[in-house]
């Protein structure tokens, strides 16, 4: 985690807050700060999105390419996901130094969307055997105001869902090789079934109590976390400590319980307010970075 | 001619030719692959195999046999901060977790020296692990280095190298808050492989097709016994955070079961020790 | 202070002279009577089942593994009817405080090369013997020698670890459908049985010596403190089954005279097949065991 | 506890409560109100020594103060800790300070070496204006010191030889490159030579070192 | 569990929404905003100040910020920068490091500042001598990651600045918390300390490091030259007023609204109607800001 110096008196008056359910910015542990989101606005990707959750800043485009599909799973496509912790978002990722953090997040994604069941990757499947789509989930860390765990998992939700794949025809040129044949109109695309799709939540432990959507103050003070891969209809689908402390189990336990609870909730939401902006159309105004 | 061939992008090591496969893609392709796991809940470890202070360069070391996995840890330091870097009066750790190249059973890992992902991130999860167990406060200004290197990767990596480290920590004479003990175990709704080995692993995540039936998932975990905290918990699948529970549970059993192995690979190489440590007195 | 410690402070504030003291009085500082022995070897072959050809040796407190995993693959269209071999020796960070993690460090460059030069020059295995089908397919061999504790001898080690893993190692018997060539690169008409394994021919024996020279003394399998000091390194490699010069080895450091040459090669020579039959006897140990009391 | 019984333990164990006269010492920490063991070695129970090592110091008592501690056997890991008496290197000298490689901590000897640094004020007690830093200490001599802190975090420990026992032990000769002799508190001679040169010289000269030399033929036999 | 607050917005609601709120900026009219390039004046008569160039007919502007004229000097003074010190400032910082003899301190400037060991009151009276031991034992009284207050003592040739911390009110910080804005938004005033009715002192640094606190009473403190530290609970009611005079600050400054006293005290009673957790919401945020400003109009 990129931690920002605290002095231990700060860290105490944080502390204090989390014990009464009322941190430093007003919110309680549960409460999530606000989040905008937009999606599909960079025009040469197949889809991409933009979030931001107060000061965290994230960019995702996702590109579909064709490949050649891997023995082990010849009806199926693959999900890359590559971070990127630029020096942008704070001088600490200069360098090797975002490497650690950008490792930990992508293969979180990874893990999280790893099984069928919440990401079905038959949909990215074209010619059995011989080619798929592989999306390339492009992830730019813009600005880091904490928390980059689940803003960069809701970007990649939403990038995902604002992504269209381009219409295939197979045709078979008698008995030879098969040819692949790229529909020319650009809408003429199938969107992904996200239904299952999931989001990380990030619970810290602070003192003994958790919070989610910490800030990098919040973070500075906590010992240990953990991340949970959540969909809306409340399953598990990856979780994992993070930072240098440890757990009880009742503690943890207590954690995901909680970390469902928000995730499922943010998923219903993210999942309504794309579906709202998808009913917009095309022609809805964007309004990119200056929002 | 051998194989002069540096590859252009590695002038420091040999490579072989371009397009070079493992026979295991085409035995698979001709014979049914692994042999399909009967569907028998397995509740206990593989037979654990630990030796500590066999390497003599590094401070600690220890190595670890669990079934047919095979891996050694060895720690440096407590030493110098090598490059300038910002004063801290904790201690810093820096784990690096590889596998030597003939390690997995079908494919021949890259040599490379850069780390593939998955390697960065159990060197990663690793040292999350390590740095609540080590009283990093007493070692201020210094570094100690935990390098873990798989021999040979059947299945639970995570959790063998997990124990080794904690082993190979104790027998460096680093002050921890406890010892720590790894498992794992794979779960197919109410089918529980304690320990799996690495088909077992990957029956999971093919597990996680559309059209099996169930969900699957893998979990891992990294125990202080007496201290009863989890220092390292890693799962993937799909699964309830209720069976979360079960099985951190279980983990933990588990873990208690073969504390008294710990202990004594421990305490057998502190006798040894003290003897050689009296007789040059 | 007790004694131990003071030796040990004697040892860690001015080691040449330390070093120095051992020498005159014609021992060595890890306990050896002789400036000429050798420390005891232990093999164990076979212990990395992932492995096609594995084998794991201690000498003294150096600890080699060796692993050779096969791949297959056209051949070089040069050299239709010839497989290839693959050697790596690896040291990394776990063997020694010196090295970092990141890329191969010169010495282990170093030594890679040197392996590789012996397989070239020792002929120990035929690179036709590793074709498959002429022009389309053969085996590539890949040799990964790892140190996984570094207490000097880096070379010995790696060429018996080497010699023992091929000497372990086996190879499924691969056969070829004629009629279709075109789908031979995919894959496809290639069959391998894995129940029938064959062994390879080793055609040479190379046995490696290493030697330190320090204050016109030669001190034979040198520890990593030794080589450190010592002024001039040389390793010469014969052939065990002959008794030919292989290799001869002697990597910078300061000129030594020809005398001196022969005076190594004549301790090699005497002391090869001693060698070679400690290999031999060296017998299969299942499980690696501790570290050699001193 | 008797002692002819050696007891070991293991990071994590529970040794005791902490009680009014047991104090938990090195190899060891206190957690809600045990002592538990942080190291894997031999137990040992010692009355806790009055002064300035005391760790709390409120308690100086009545009672008699024991320390449970724990160490490990053979070579201890160490690192220099601030008041630690060190064995260094010296590597480099200018008018200011001289950088140092520490190579012992106490007595035992480091895997690898820390860097160490003596200012001028700090390389004697007395008259600490006037010392001049090339009178004092020349590279390639082994000089015993003292840590004063942990110092900044580009430089190495701040270490000082302001105490008598403190300074030079070996140094050898600029020309004929010979073990001197201290001759006086600031003076070492070559015995090759009879060149006289300033050093900043420790009290104590430990054993000779031939005599250690001696040890290692008696303990190799 | 009580349901937990989550507002995930599209991007283009909050924007359609902001309109309403533009164009009351408080750029008076005898302010000039200018970008680099842009022709100040043609006129010989002016003296050419930071910020500006000139070319052969006339003063150009180098930085985009507001044009400042001191009699024939004329400087532009950038919107958005580090901080630029001058002596006599309040500024709040961070310790980075600990040095022989002195701290290197945070100030939001390019470089870092200095406070010197012989800078600070020492705990033990204003006269007690600086020992070696002192030197030693420095990260005793402030350590990496501390916050103090300080003033500028000094600017250096390459425009680093020395702080002090002589006097009672200055020195290291306590429970509290900091906020970063832009030093441009920091207007000089002849105090920047406030005890705000509420409960809350401010320290709004020129820097543009604002410290919120509880207020400390009076009895405290004192001789121990500002090293002593109050560990204890601060009381809810006090966390409540930091918290909104946080997020009100965050308010006025997102919404380029200068900081000091007054414009504190408005946004506070304008935050009032509002529950604590919707002041981190952006139109809340906006309609504070609005509310401020209007207020500021009317006096």
């Amino acid at each position: 985690m990129a931690t920002v110096l605290v002095s231990e008196t700060e860290k105490l008056y944080v502390l204090h807050g989390v014990q009464e359910d009322l941190r430093v910015d007003g919110r309680a542990r549960m409460d999530v700060r606000p989040i905008v989101v937009e999606t599909d606005l960079v025009t040469h990707t197949s889809g991409s999105a933009h979030l931001r959750l107060a000061n965290s800043d994230i960019l995702v485009g996702v590109k579909a390419e064709l490949e050649a599909t891997t023995p082990a799973r010849p009806t199926e496509g693959r999900l890359e996901f590559f971070v990127d912790c630029s020096a942008n978002a704070t001088p600490d990722f200069e360098g090797r130094g975002g490497e650690n953090l950008a490792t930990e997040i992508s293969q979180a994604l990874a893990r999280a969307y790893q099984s069928a069941h919440v990401f079905d990757r038959r949909q990215l499947g074209v010619l059995a055997g011989q080619q798929c789509w592989v999306l390339y989930v492009d992830i730019l860390i813009l600005e880091c105001g904490g928390n980059l765990f689940d803003a960069v998992s809701m970007a990649v939700k939403a990038a995902l869902s604002s992504t269209r794949i381009p219409k295939i025809s197979v045709t078979a040129v008698d008995g030879g090789e098969p040819e692949l044949e790229l529909s020319d109109d650009p809408f003429d695309g199938a969107k992904l079934d996200l239904r299952s799709a999931p989001i990380l939540v990030t619970l810290l432990r602070i003192g003994n109590f958790c919070v989610v959507d910490p800030t990098p103050e919040e973070e500075a003070c906590a010992s240990a976390g953990v991340v949970m891969g959540v969909n809306v209809q409340g399953h598990v689908t990856m979780t994992k400590k993070v930072g240098s402390g440890s757990f009880h189990q009742r503690g943890l336990i207590e954690a995901l319980k909680n970390g469902t609870a928000i995730g499922v909730e943010l998923n219903r939401q993210l999942l309504n307010k794309l579906e709202e902006e998808d009913l917009q159309g095309y022609q809805r105004p964007k309004f990119g970075f200056l929002s | 001619m051998f194989s002069s061939s540096t590859s252009r992008n590695d002038p420091r090591r040999f490579t072989g030719p371009d397009g070079a496969y493992s026979y295991h893609d085409i035995l698979t392709g001709s014979t049914p692959g692994p042999t399909p796991q009967p569907p028998k809940s397995s509740m206990n470890i593989r037979p654990l195999f630990l030796k500590t202070g066999l390497l003599s360069n590094a401070q600690g070391s220890a190595y670890v046999e669990q079934g047919q996995t095979k891996l050694l840890c060895s720690v440096f330091g407590p030493r110098e901060i090598p490059r300038r870097s910002d004063f801290s009066l904790k201690g810093v750790l820096s784990v690096e977790f590889r596998s030597a190249p003939f390690a997995h059973p079908r494919h021949r890992i890259s040599s490379a020296f850069e780390a593939q992902p998955t390697e960065k991130e159990l060197s990663l999860v690793l040292e999350g692990a390590l740095q609540a167990a080590v009283c990093l406060h007493l070692y201020p200004k210094s570094q100690i280095d935990v390098y873990v290197r798989v021999l040979e990767d059947d299945g639970s990596v995570l959790a063998a190298a997990i124990t080794a480290a904690g082993l190979a920590l104790a027998n460096a004479s680093i002050q921890m808050f406890d010892l720590v003990l790894g498992a794992s175990l794979c779960r197919k709704n109410d089918l529980i492989l304690v320990d799996p080995t690495l088909n077992e692993e990957l029956g999971a995540s093919e597990g996680c097709d559309l059209d099996s039936e169930g969900h699957a998932s893998l979990l891992t975990i990294g125990y202080q016994p007496s201290l009863d905290q989890l220092v390292a918990y890693q799962h993937e699948g799909i699964i309830t955070v209720d069976q979360i529970d079960q099985d951190v549970e279980l983990l933990m059993k588990k873990c208690k079961g073969f504390l008294p192995n710990v202990q004594c690979c421990l305490l057998e190489s502190l006798k040894i020790q003290t003897k050689s440590h009296r007789q040059h007195e | 202070m007790d004694a131990q410690s003071s030796v040990s402070e004697f040892k860690g504030i001015q080691p040449l002279e330390y070093f120095q003291q051992h020498i005159e009085n014609g021992i060595r500082v890890d306990g050896r009577r002789s400036l000429h022995d050798f420390r005891p070897v232990t093999i164990s072959q076979g212990t990395i089942s992932s492995a096609d050809g594995s084998a794991v040796i201690k000498q003294g407190n150096s600890v080699f593994v060796c692993g050779i995993k096969l791949e297959l693959a056209p051949p070089n269209p040069n050299e239709q009817n010839k497989g290839f071999i693959v050697a790596n020796v690896d040291l990394p960070p776990l063997c020694h405080s010196q090295f970092k993690p990141g890329p191969p460090s010169e010495q282990a460059q170093v030594a890679s090369k040197f392996v590789k030069e012996v397989l070239e020059n020792s002929g120990i295995v035929k690179l036709e013997d590793l074709n498959i089908k002429e022009g389309k397919l053969s085996w590539v061999v890949n040799v990964d020698i790892m140190c996984l504790n570094h207490d000097g001898n880096v070379l010995d080690c790696a060429l018996k670890a080497l010699l023992m893993a091929f000497t372990d190692l086996t190879l499924p018997e691969v056969t070829l459908q004629e009629d279709d060539e075109a789908v031979v690169e995919t894959g496809g008409k290639i069959v391998v049985n894995n129940e029938k394994r064959s062994k390879l021919t080793l055609h040479s024996k190379p046995i490696a010596c290493s030697m330190a020279i320090f204050d016109e003394k030669i001190l034979v399998d040198p520890t990593e403190q030794e080589e450190a000091l010592a002024e001039s390194l040389v390793t010469v490699v014969l052939d065990a089954n002959s008794g030919d010069l292989v290799h001869f080895y002697k990597p910078g450091g300061s000129s030594i005279s020809r005398q001196k040459m022969q005076e190594c090669t004549g301790l090699a020579k005497k002391q090869y097949k001693t060698i070679a039959k400690s290999i031999d006897q060296a017998g299969v140990v299942t499980k690696m065991d501790s570290k050699q009391s001193k | 506890m008797g002692s002819s019984e050696m007891r070991f333990v293991l990071p994590g164990m529970r040794i005791c409560a902490q009680e009014d006269h047991y104090q938990s010492g090195c190899g060891t920490y206190v957690l809600h109100g045990y002592v538990y063991a942080s190291l894997a070695g031999v137990l040992q129970i010692q009355p806790v020594m009055k002064g300035p090592i005391s760790e709390n110091p409120s308690q100086t008592s009545t009672q008699d103060l024991v320390s449970v501690e724990v160490h490990s056997p053979g070579e201890q890991t160490v690192i220099p800790a601030v008041g630690d008496v060190v064995t260094a290197k010296v590597m480099s000298v200018n008018p200011r300070f001289a950088k140092l490689s520490i190579l012992c901590v106490r007595e035992s000897v480091l895997v690898q070496p820390f860097r160490g640094l003596v200012r001028k004020e700090d390389v004697r007690a007395t008259e600490k204006d006037r010392v001049e830093m090339y009178k004092s200490f020349r590279p390639g001599d082994v000089i015993l010191a003292r840590v004063l802190s942990l110092g900044e975090a580009s430089s190495g420990y701040l270490l000082t030889t302001a105490e008598n026992e403190l300074g030079v032990v070996i140094a050898r000769s600029e020309t004929a490159g010979v073990k001197m002799v201290p001759v006086s508190w600031v003076e070492m001679q070559c015995p090759k030579t009879y060149n006289k040169e300033f050093r900043k010289i420790a009290k104590v000269i430990p054993e000779n070192l031939a005599d250690m030399a001696v040890d290692v033929k008696v303990l190799n036999t | 569990m009580v349901m937990p607050v989550i507002q995930l917005e599209l991007a283009g609601v909050d924007a359609q929404e902001r309109d309403k709120f533009d164009g009351g900026h408080e750029m008076g009219s005898n302010q000039q905003l200018v970008s680099p390039g842009d022709l100040i004046t043609t006129d010989v008569g002016f003296m050419r100040g930071h910020g500006t160039y000139t070319k052969e007919d006339g003063l150009y502007a180098s930085l985009a910020g507001v044009v400042q004229r001191v009699n024939k000097l004329i400087s532009v003074t950038p919107l958005k920068t580090k901080y630029q010190g001058e002596i006599g400032d309040v500024v709040v910082g961070r310790i980075t490091e600990v040095q022989q003899k002195r701290w290197k301190v945070n100030t939001n400037s390019r470089l870092d500042s200095v406070l010197l060991l012989s800078s600070v009151n020492l705990p033990g009276g204003e006269l007690r001598r600086r020992s070696a031991e002192d030197e030693l034992s420095m990260r005793k009284y402030l350590q990496e990651g501390d916050l103090i207050s300080a003033e500028v003592q000094n600017v250096y040739h390459d425009g680093s600045l020395s702080l002090h911390t002589r006097s009672l009110k200055y020195g290291k910080l306590s429970q509290g918390t900091l906020i970063k804005v832009s030093p441009s938004l920091i207007k000089r005033r002849k105090t920047h300390f406030h005890k705000l009715p509420c409960g809350v002192s401010v320290i709004l640094g020129n820097n543009g490091f604002v410290w919120v606190s509880p207020t400390e009473h009076e009895e405290e403190g004192g001789g121990s030259g500002g090293f002593s530290q109050n560990l204890s609970q601060v009381p809810t009611t006090d966390r409540t007023g930091i918290a909104r005079v946080r997020n009100c600050i965050l308010a006025l400054a997102q919404n380029g609204v200068m900081l000091w006293d007054t414009t504190l005290a408005n946004a506070y009673d304008a935050c009032l109607k509002y529950p604590l957790t919707d002041l981190l919401k952006s139109d809340v945020m906006r309609e504070i800001a609005f509310v401020t400003r209007q207020n500021l109009e009317h006096q």
